[in-house]
């Protein structure tokens, strides 16, 4: 299911702090908002400058009435210089890249839930915005380390969804993690949808493949060019039972997080190497 | 007043202007293809392919660093058969003049390679023999003499024109460059990545799985131009000059360092319209200059 | 708990930390006295001096390129009498070993430096055998056997710790270094600076006056600490690292690749602190994952 | 006449356009104000990335209570990134460097006249505030290229400056060049103080060497340390017949700009090679 992209350039609407190191940014593009589907990510370029050099993948967080909104985690220097820009000042965007979510195929039947761990959040919520159009039970599950660092709960209780929160430090929530919290929800009809650290995932995968529960995951890696040319992203897979075997060679066993991703079936990856 | 053209014709192959692809980051054309006007460019050099298919390094594959990064793909490719099936034809969409780029690690599998890629309407051949991240001793184009019986094989089976690509990671470009020309190479690249490496010192591993890695991106341009302008110095079939270009002047001083076209790799992935930009660029140059033609560049450092 | 240690001992010379000036950023020392406490570092390495004063390269000498810097200083000393009767006796005074570093073009100038240099209180002798900004082709670096023979000859006459720079524009650092050590070294430095260029697109000129100059600075960090990784490997003597250094994690990463101290240049002229401030860092490193002595880190990569 | 120097890390006050490519900047330093002459220079880091890497000098241009003001023209990416610094930021600077003017030699049958081409006005404004510590009659000759490029009249005519203006195209003040302004004040007991781009201070040395008018002018030159380590800016230089022959050797015919200079005496500079 490919979508369009664009290379852009836009006018900075609003960058805000929302947490100790989370901000959130808003641009207009007609062209991305009118192709980007949850779990796609942007391609932001953080300086003109060429150290930092490369791009930053930021997933789409929300999109409404053609603003675009990221939900960001200063994490090192390309998310603190995107910290810095004020509104006004231009954003260079390649996107929406990647595949998104597989959500379409959610039918009566299925329970979504999405399961974010800190940052991971940020596509969850655009995933949410779309789910609620075609379903109204909804769950989205948020782990945090401690209570200040939750992100998005109103908006996601605005949106209609059951939200249910974990902290780390017990401060907010349920005293431990949101794997905790999908172990007490559990259950066959689940459609998973999660984003957020690896450790995380890995657990999470243990946790769905006792009960063989559809899951999808975001995955992040370093990336470069973002846009399915340069293999730097590339991870090995396995191929899905399920599917018809493809004869195309070894290299099948290798996807892009960036073009092939970044979301996959939880089943096709090989957590031994991540 | 006379036209004004970027038109050049390295080795025979014909260009509309000395903006090429740098193998390796652009795919096989395709992935760039919504962004960007790919039938502009002067030429496309595909992603190198081997002869049978390679998984490439394991993960993490590339690092950034100051003014570049580092990788360690590992010439990961469907290899020959799908790029000759698949690739090809629809690279050959675009009407462009698609040169491929073939590696192996021993000089049976590069005659091989070029042997079953000669007749399908390929405009150029590069053979990469200087990518770091495969095996690591002895690169071919480390070694003056290992070139010279390399390509003198290679240039045996084929008849395109035939692109010698070239690493920095040596004591003196030139006896390489002129090892290729001496065995019949039409032209030479340079140059691949430098090698490199950077360490994680939390965890206390390289930051790349596989160690080391090639270094590429703006840090390596002096280095790179002042190896264009040594070779192409000492050899008389063109250079193609690489390695940190960014802008239409990163270009244009390839260019008067004496390259007669230029590739464009990793600017790529920062900026998806390097390529076209530079192409306006060089033209807004020869225009302010009163230049008519590439050639007027070309080695004209005063 | 046993008490931390940032001494290093590199070849006989006593260092109270792994941190020292890289020859020809740090002058004789004097320049940088106001601004920081120069007490604090491990050893100083003096600015190259020859037999003869040289007056050095003419203007422009130095071009700022991505991620760091070309120079092409040429040299400027003002000889060997100066430094012993000026320059020394007032570096003395920091109380911090002193090194001091010659080159020449020919083995017969090092072989005289050496001797006159022997006996005034040095810490220790660097030999630059690698500096690209004198005769181009054929520094004594580029070259295993050039590279034993003049050690050989300098070993001969000096019982100073000897320390051999050595370049990274070689096809095989390992080999130079290996070279360096049978002949006698006690110690190798890497690396000096990769041979770059630069041009001017407006003027067609290259920005340097020389043409030619060395690359500097975080853009060579990535081949100076593979280098340092695959010549330490192959040594027994201990490699002093340098090549982009601009913070404490920088000097790790170096260490962690082998080196047993590391050398401060262009990041001086960013951050005349940065010194003082990698030492503190290091600190800070070696007690957060409880080390007591560098050597905990030296060649510690997993 | 050495002074002492200083790396200092300063809170911005203001940096405010006053031109259509021209800022000033002040900050507080007790210490670079207690120490800086007119002449000398700071260097500043522009930037915590790593490109551009080196620090850009700048003139001290006025010094009032401790607080340290500087005149800038925006021509590259350092100026550029300085000029987007706002009141607040942090501004890394090392300082006061260089020789300064040689300007306690006026006496009073001297004539002290500041010839300033373009942004060359920036150190002699400093000079200006001093000289008329000392004595009434400074003249100052500003060239600009044209009359919205003028820099700083009002403050030199509040030092009760005589200010006398050309511009290239005669929008303002004399139609011509600073030199011809110069070329009409010219008699022998003028002190010059000179600082401009190098056609304009080649012009005026062959005008003062006419009349062997002393002259003092600041030079620019690429630099790397600033501090006199690194030779990156050295220049040669000739020998002064009036003063004593120094027998220290060869390399005396070069000097630092940045430590034996900026400032020099017009005779010591090799014209022809600048
Ligand atoms: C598909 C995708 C979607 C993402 N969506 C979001 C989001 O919505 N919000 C958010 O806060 N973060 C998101 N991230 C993570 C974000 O890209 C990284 O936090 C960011 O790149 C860190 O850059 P930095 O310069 O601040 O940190 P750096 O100092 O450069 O690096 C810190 C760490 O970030 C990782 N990193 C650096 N560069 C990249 C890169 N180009 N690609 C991937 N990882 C990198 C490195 O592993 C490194 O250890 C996403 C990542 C991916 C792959
Ligand atoms: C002692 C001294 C005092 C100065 N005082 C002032 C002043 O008060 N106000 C003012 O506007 N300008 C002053 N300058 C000039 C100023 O330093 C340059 O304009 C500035 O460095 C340009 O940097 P950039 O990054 O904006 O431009 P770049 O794009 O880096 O370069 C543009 C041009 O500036 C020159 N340049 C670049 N870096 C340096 C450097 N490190 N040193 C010298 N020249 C360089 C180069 O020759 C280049 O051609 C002074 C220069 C010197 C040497
Ligand atoms: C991610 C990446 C992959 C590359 N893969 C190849 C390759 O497959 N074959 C090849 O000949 N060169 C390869 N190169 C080298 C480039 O073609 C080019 O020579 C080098 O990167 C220098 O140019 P640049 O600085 O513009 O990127 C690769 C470079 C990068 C960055
Ligand atoms: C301006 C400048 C002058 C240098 N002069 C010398 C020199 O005289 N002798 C020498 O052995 N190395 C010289 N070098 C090389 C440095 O000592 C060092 O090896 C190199 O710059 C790499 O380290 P860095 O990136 O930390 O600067 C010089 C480097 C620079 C930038
Ligand atoms: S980042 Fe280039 S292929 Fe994914
Ligand atoms: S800039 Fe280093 S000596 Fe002047």
């Amino acid at each position: 299911m490919r979508t369009k992209n664009f290379s852009v350039k836009k006018e900075i609407i609003e960058n805000t702090k929302v947490s100790s190191d989370c901000y959130r940014m808003t641009f207009e593009s007609k062209e991305i908002a009118g192709q980007a589907r949850p779990g796609q990510f942007l391609h932001i370029r953080c300086t003109e400058s060429y150290d930092p050099l490369l791009r930053r993948p930021i997933s789409v967080y929300s999109i409404e009435n053609n603003i675009i909104e990221i939900l960001y985690k200063v994490i090192g220097r390309g998310t603190g210089l995107l910290s810095k820009k004020t509104s006004g000042d231009t954003i260079d965007v390649l996107g929406p890249l990647g595949s998104g979510f597989d959500y379409q195929l959610v039918s009566n039947c299925q329970l979504p839930i999405l399961v974010g761990g800190g940052i991971g959040i940020a596509p969850l919520y655009f995933l949410a915005q779309r789910l609620v159009e075609q379903c109204s039970n909804v769950t989205v599950l948020i782990g945090a380390d401690t209570k200040r660092s939750i992100l998005c709960i109103d908006e996601l209780e605005k949106l209609d969804c059951k939200v249910k929160v974990s902290t780390d430090d017990g401060s907010f929530g349920l005293h431990g993690t949101v794997v905790d919290l999908l172990r007490k929800e559990l259950n066959s009809k689940l459609k998973v949808f999660v984003c957020g650290p690896v450790p995380m995932l890995k657990q999470v995968n243990q946790l769905v493949s006792k009960y063989n529960v559809s899951s999808q995951v975001s995955l992040e890696r370093q990336m470069a060019c973002g846009v399915g040319a340069c293999m730097g992203c590339a991870i090995k897979t396995q191929k899905l039972k399920l599917k018809r075997q493809n004869s195309k060679g070894k290299t099948q066993n290798y996807k892009r997080v960036c073009k092939d991703g970044p979301v996959f079936d939880i089943k096709e990856i090989v957590w031994e190497e991540m | 007043m006379s036209k004004l053209s970027l038109g050049v014709d390295i080795a025979g192959i014909k260009m509309k202007n000395p903006i090429m692809t740098a193998s390796g980051t652009f795919g096989y054309g395709l992935e760039y293809s919504q962004l960007i006007d790919i039938k502009k460019f002067g030429a496309i050099v595909a992603k190198t392919i081997t002869l049978e298919p390679r998984i490439g390094n394991p993960q993490p594959r590339i690092v950034e660093v100051a003014g570049g990064m580092l990788n360690s793909i590992g010439l990961q490719n469907p290899g020959a058969k799908v790029f000759i099936e698949e690739k090809l034809p629809k690279l050959k969409g675009y009407r462009v003049p698609i040169i491929a780029n073939i590696s192996g690690s021993k000089e049976a599998e590069f005659v091989k390679l070029a042997d079953l890629l000669k007749d399908i309407g390929l405009s150029g051949l590069e053979i990469n023999i200087s990518c770091p991240n495969v095996e690591r001793a002895g690169l071919f184009a480390q070694d003056a003499n290992l070139t010279y019986q390399l390509v003198k094989k290679v240039r045996k089976v084929t008849g395109l024109p035939l692109i010698v690509k070239l690493t920095p990671n040596v004591t003196d470009i030139t006896l390489i460059a002129r090892a290729a020309e001496d065995a019949g190479a039409d032209a030479v690249s340079l140059i691949n990545t430098l090698i490199g490496m950077s360490i994680d010192v939390q965890t206390k591993k390289p930051k790349l799985a596989n160690v080391i890695g090639g270094l590429s991106g703006p840090a390596v341009k002096p280095v790179a131009l002042r190896m264009v302008y040594e070779a192409s110095k000492k050899v008389s079939i063109p250079v193609i000059g690489m390695g940190g270009i960014m802008t239409s002047d990163d270009a244009i001083e390839f260019l008067l360092a004496g390259a007669s076209a230029v590739a464009i790799g990793t600017a790529n992935f920062v900026n998806p319209n390097t390529c076209s930009e530079i192409i306006d660029g060089i033209k807004k140059y020869m225009e302010d200059n009163r230049f008519n033609k590439i050639s007027d560049i070309t080695g004209k450092l005063k």
